[in-house]
């Protein structure tokens, strides 16, 4: 058993920390730190950043402009970023439909995407969801009619993240009603400049517009959009949801949740003495730290599986669960840390480039509207139930 | 043994429901809770005249009730419509008023329950956090009166309110139970600055800064240094209700749920057949009953000794905080994504649910002050 | 609200409380306390003692021999009882077989049995599971087969508590083949000393032997027994699994428990200081004191409500399910507040009169199996699986 | 990055596993367990021959592996048989001798290596709990030795010890971690009573009374008032071994329960095909994982600085302590009535996990060290 990365690995780990010490400005970090909201600009304008260095999509291979990074180079890269509260990059295109661009996808449309991608030309968004399917992705209506050279499209999309900053979305499309309902299903890229798409934001618990609904109403795409073969694009969808599951432990994530709880815990005060003192809270921030430590390892086994070739089954659904109800956890414990000033409602803090004086300490805002967030977690990306009856049914086979 | 209101419980109770249903829309609120006051004053007035602030005080002080049984039916009407405004101020400053008595604060308790005044409770300081004793506002005494100087931290409504209960202390050091008083500051007070903001459960609250604010010598409420059974006392009936609130809150989340089970339908069948969820529901269903247990708890224990008052009190809080986390979470997840956002009601309740922790002492506190008094005793 | 008992239940409570400081000998309940087994002696002799004041079922119709309690005044008898650590009398003729000869019994049935259980002529057993059955009650495969004016028996039933001590025994037995599973059963009460009857033990995890197995090989029971009629059973057996459901709380035995953590966790130090004393333990006891006294109010709601005429429905699986989970609690705190002593295994400290020299201090031969043992309680008497689902579904009537 | 073991570990834990699957039944050892010394001394000398002991210390002293991982190894093997034996007293008492050194120590390890030999570590007192610094048992020092006075509490295979090394107080006050002292006593030595019985976890364990026991000088391990760093050094690779066996016990307890839903039927179905106990399964399934991931943990930092060390071992003793409980309660529970039994191998594997939480400290003993270590640092 030997639990260190190997040297190649740890010297990208020191180069990645030196990268994002130089590279990362200072009060972005803090920005993201503390929960506040980035513009679309300065979300662009990170991702160039990492683009300039070559690591906007280190996990692809370098063929197509990526570094070929392993399992292990990636989760370092992940778990760095996290840890120095780095702005996610817009995972959409780059971890989503890349991956399958470049299995399924023609020369084309690789040579055409994925520079693009890379450039900032486009800021894809997720066409999957429809209203009424919840964790059934098998429930398309949605549908797309081949007109000519074009499908024309209609129905409605939901949940899609930062659509409302996207100027093409992929989409999973009925194209037939014959057959099972996971059969008929086409994956399918559309520009979303044009009439027939409308994007109407849903404001979340914490008040925040994340996601949206997407209408298509005789919306077109070229059938050069067209994914691998027509009917079939269920078999890429799942490969999509296969792909990278563990990123969903949030290990890094998770790491710097608790990096902030500790500090609000340790500035907070109970009975005059710093709150992280009181051995109730420490016995909370404790149960978590440890929780953490072990889900870590847990990961790290399961990227090792990976990285000695072992495809991840139910491991990465444990991931998923375990890694969400920690991050909620913590998320959960940083708002109790807060006291009182967990109450006050302050979007004006968080909106982008806002420098509202907070009501209470300066970490105030972004606290509960990251905890009410958090509550997403473990329903999106395939549910927490749903995840619970795959781990079982991977160890029973009933 | 009687666990059911009292018949003018119920009607009042009945009353409140449909008023606000009727008259006082969740969405109208929501709109109003943007700018100070936060609510409809002519509403206010209305649930008045209906007898919501009446029913929170006794009669020989104007009200008709003030039992821990009429508080408790006023906020769970309240709580089941989650409704939003000075109903928790009121009482706090109304309980103070109570407390202290003579004539200045009678006057004020009628003007409160005829909804003319608005009286807001401003004890609560940025490091003070659920401790009840501490107080680092400081009131010196001086020729004629007394100047007010420090920090009031999330004080419920302090942008709506005519007056303030301002706690400070006149003895003693900073965590003293002993040597704090109230005052009584009007909100135009020169050197009292006040901003106002909206909270995550739509309520509205404020930072009050208190610079060298003078009042007179008749504005200390009560005996000078003895202030800590008088806020002792109001927080307890301030626990009384928001256990009451939550537990309105709660039966609202519930039958939401299981509406929610029951209709909607995911892999061809409604989600409440499957079984998992089945026994989370139960689990809800459970913890929600002895939420109200607790409460019924507290309201027996109210009119007794101190030690198994506070405790009873503390034991509720307790309860209510950690069901009503429960609840509000398993809630939002059994709606899935639905759940997730503001525009469906449930969100409101939720949020509600969340913030009642950190109103007048979360689980932790209140776990911690359960063990201290049962030590003590 | 008034939360107060009446004038008249208080007067019962004093009247109960002075019957069992008269009457309870204090080393009996000492050892009901400990956990410490009692002899079949000593039970009856209990018994004997309650019958004597009239007492030993007191929730019986006065024709009967009872004193027609409320079920407020049966609430307070079992509370008190349980607080005094009186030993409890064996319920399954008292509670359990009574309402059933009260309600479906002939006339000769009732004149006959009843007052043989209130004089102590007969220990009772229950035949109603079987092997493989689990909470499935309606599995009967144990047959019944007319001959003349006699059944002939053959099956086996098992989880027979305190079968080992009984004498008489009431089975589910199948009657017939025809309809639905739960048709076909009958309700027979068989005497268990003839030669078809054999009683095996089954020793439980606490190394504790409470409950058996009983197998029938052609045992014989006149038509005389049987209850109500033929095919009829599953009615009765339903009746009895909805009758006195509050005392499923456990209340008064959770109460006593509790009192026992307390004293062990007032004795046991923790840093040369009693572990009651300790942040964390104190509070884990709180946490379950509170549960406790709220639990207690939740089934004295429902005990109003069944005093008022309202029949119990998913209320009675409330209370099942928490009642036996705060319960599980309490016994697993002892265990931890015991340390290190609650290593030993002392079966022969437990023994009926045993007076064997305790390995750690007195209360430790009693804590760990009784751990052990109430891990049945969320099995037995319904599964909390079942209790469940009966609770979900009652209020979404699906 | 490699968490696989070696092939050596492997290879010497297949041995054990088949070994006792073959040769050493758990009936057999129930059995044996009533009466000392608890185990077949046949089997112990064999399992010693298959390198069972040797494996846990050092190739400097005569062992063949001695690091963390190979410790877990060999308990993970032993944990999965539930194998009872002296095996903990080893090695506790064996980690003591190879920290003291000399020729003394160095010969009996290798007595314990060969299974020639029984050492029990007599540290634990009533009074203690799980606190390693509290000794009452005293050593006055006298003409050519020392004289211990004390008790010692659950000693394990303190009835089947040739010898004991017991600590005792040379000088400070009951909770001082200095002046702790360790002494080698024989088993027959005058004064020195032992009264021995079989525990739940079907592990045998003894009080230990020394009344006036005179030792040699020569007796005393080490440095007089220097042991306290002895005794956490043993007691961290005591806690690997708990962990290591714990794990090897959940994994054998999940295998149980998952064949038991597999095949079980009830209402018709395979109960495991019932969603509520699928999700409960799921968790006990995540839960494994965090467990030897805790393990892990432990086992990496064992060579590490004292503070990162011992957080690790007391993370992973917290976490065993709370997975097995869960666990082994689940386990019961999944299983239904069938699984409250004796009969079934099942309740052994439970009792073991439950019992893990009592030996060398429980989950909140271990938690509030963990805390206090993270302060100090």
């Amino acid at each position: 058993m030997d639990l260190t990365f190997s040297a190649e690995d740890e010297a990208l780990r020191q180069e990645v920390r030196k990268f994002l010490a130089e590279t990362l400005p200072p009060d972005l970090a803090q920005r993201v730190r503390l929960g506040k909201h980035l513009s679309k600009g300065e979300t662009e304008a990170w991702q160039a950043a990492l683009s300039a260095r070559g690591w906007l999509a280190p996990h692809w291979p370098k063929e197509h402009g990526g570094q070929g990074w392993s399992v292990t180079q990636r989760y370092i890269w992940d778990y760095e970023k996290s840890l120095a509260h780095a702005p996610p990059t817009v995972a959409f295109g780059l971890n989503m439909l890349a991956p399958v661009l470049i299995k399924f996808g023609t020369e084309a449309q690789k040579a055409y995407w994925l520079p693009r991608m890379l450039n900032g030309d486009d800021w894809w968004c997720q066409g999957y969801s429809e209203p009424g399917a919840g964790s059934d992705l098998a429930a398309v209506k949605t549908t797309a009619v081949r007109d000519g050279d074009e499908y024309v499209i209609n129905g409605q999309k939901t949940w899609t993240s930062l659509g409302q900053h996207a100027n093409m979305i992929f989409c999973l499309v009925r194209t037939a009603n014959t057959g099972k309902r996971q059969e008929g299903i086409s994956f399918v890229l559309v520009d979303m400049d044009q009439p027939g798409v409308e994007v109407r934001p849903i404001i979340t618990l914490d008040g925040d517009h994340e996601v949206n609904e997407v209408f298509f109403t005789d919306a077109r795409a070229p059938v050069a959009n067209l994914i691998g073969e027509e009917n079939q694009g269920w078999t890429y969808a799942k490969y999509l949801l296969t792909y990278e599951r563990t990123s969903m432990a949030m290990v890094g994530a998770s790491v710097a949740a608790l990096g902030l709880l500790k500090d609000v815990a340790r500035t907070e005060t109970k009975g005059g003495r710093p709150l992280a003192e009181d051995p109730f809270f420490a016995a909370r921030i404790a149960r978590a730290e440890i929780e953490l430590e072990n889900l870590k390892t847990t990961t790290l086994r399961v990227v090792a599986a990976a990285a000695a070739g072992g495809a991840p089954g139910a491991e990465s659904s444990m991931l998923k669960v375990k890694g969400t109800e920690v991050h909620q956890e913590i998320r959960s414990l940083t708002r109790r840390a807060l006291g009182p000033y967990a109450l006050p409602y302050q979007p004006e803090s968080l909106a982008p480039g806002s420098n509202a004086e907070p009501v209470g300490p300066d970490y105030a805002p972004g606290v509960t509207p990251a905890y009410l967030n958090s509550r997403k977690l473990t329903i999106y990306g395939g549910s927490n139930e749903v995840q619970r009856n795959i781990i079982t049914k991977a160890i029973l086979k009933l | 043994m009687d666990f059911n209101p009292t018949d003018d419980q119920r009607m009042l109770a009945d009353t409140l429901r449909r008023f606000v249903a009727e008259r006082y829309p969740l969405e109208a609120r929501t709109r109003l809770s943007g700018a100070a006051p936060g609510y409809s004053t002519q509403a206010w007035r209305q649930l008045a005249e209906l007898g919501a602030l009446g029913a929170l005080f006794d009669p020989e002080l104007g009200g008709y009730g003030g039992g821990p049984d009429d508080i408790a039916a006023v906020f769970e009407a309240l709580g089941s419509g989650a409704v939003a405004g000075p109903f928790l101020a009121s009482l706090l400053s109304g309980s103070c008023l109570a407390s202290v008595g003579g004539e200045q604060a009678e006057a004020l308790l009628q003007a409160i329950i005829a909804g003319d005044a608005v009286i807001a409770f401003a004890h609560q300081e940025p490091g003070s956090r659920y401790e009840l004793g501490r107080v680092e506002t400081t009131a010196a005494a001086g020729a004629g009166g007394w100047r007010l100087s420090g920090a009031k931290a999330v004080v419920s409504y302090g942008d709506a309110a005519d007056q303030f209960i301002v706690s400070a202390r006149t003895s003693g050091a900073p965590d003293d139970e002993q040597g704090v008083s109230l005052f009584l500051v009007p909100a135009g007070a020169p050197g009292l600055s006040i901003r106002g903001y909206v909270g995550v459960d739509g309520a509205r609250s404020a930072e009050v800064l208190l610079d060298q604010v003078e009042v007179g010598a008749d504005r200390l409420l009560g005996v000078a240094g003895g202030a800590f059974e008088v806020i002792e006392k109001a927080t307890g009936a301030g626990v009384v209700a928001l256990c009451a609130d939550g537990v309105g809150a709660l039966d609202v989340v519930k039958d939401m749920t299981a509406e929610y089970l029951r209709t909607r339908k995911q892999f061809g069948q409604p989600i409440g057949s499957f079984q998992a969820l089945q026994h989370r529901m139960a689990t809800v269903l459970i913890e929600i009953e002895q939420a109200r247990s607790a409460l019924t708890n507290a309201v027996a224990a109210f009119g007794g000794p101190r030690v198994s008052r506070e405790r009873a009190l503390s034991a509720a809080k307790y309860t209510l905080g950690r069901v009503a986390a429960l609840v509000a979470e398993e809630a939002v997840q059994l709606h899935g994504g639905i759940g997730m956002t503001w525009e469906l009601p449930l969100s409101h309740y939720v949020k509600r649910l969340i913030m009642l922790d950190h109103l007048l002492g979360d689980v932790d506190h209140h776990l911690e002050r359960y063990i201290a008094l049962g030590r003590a005793a």
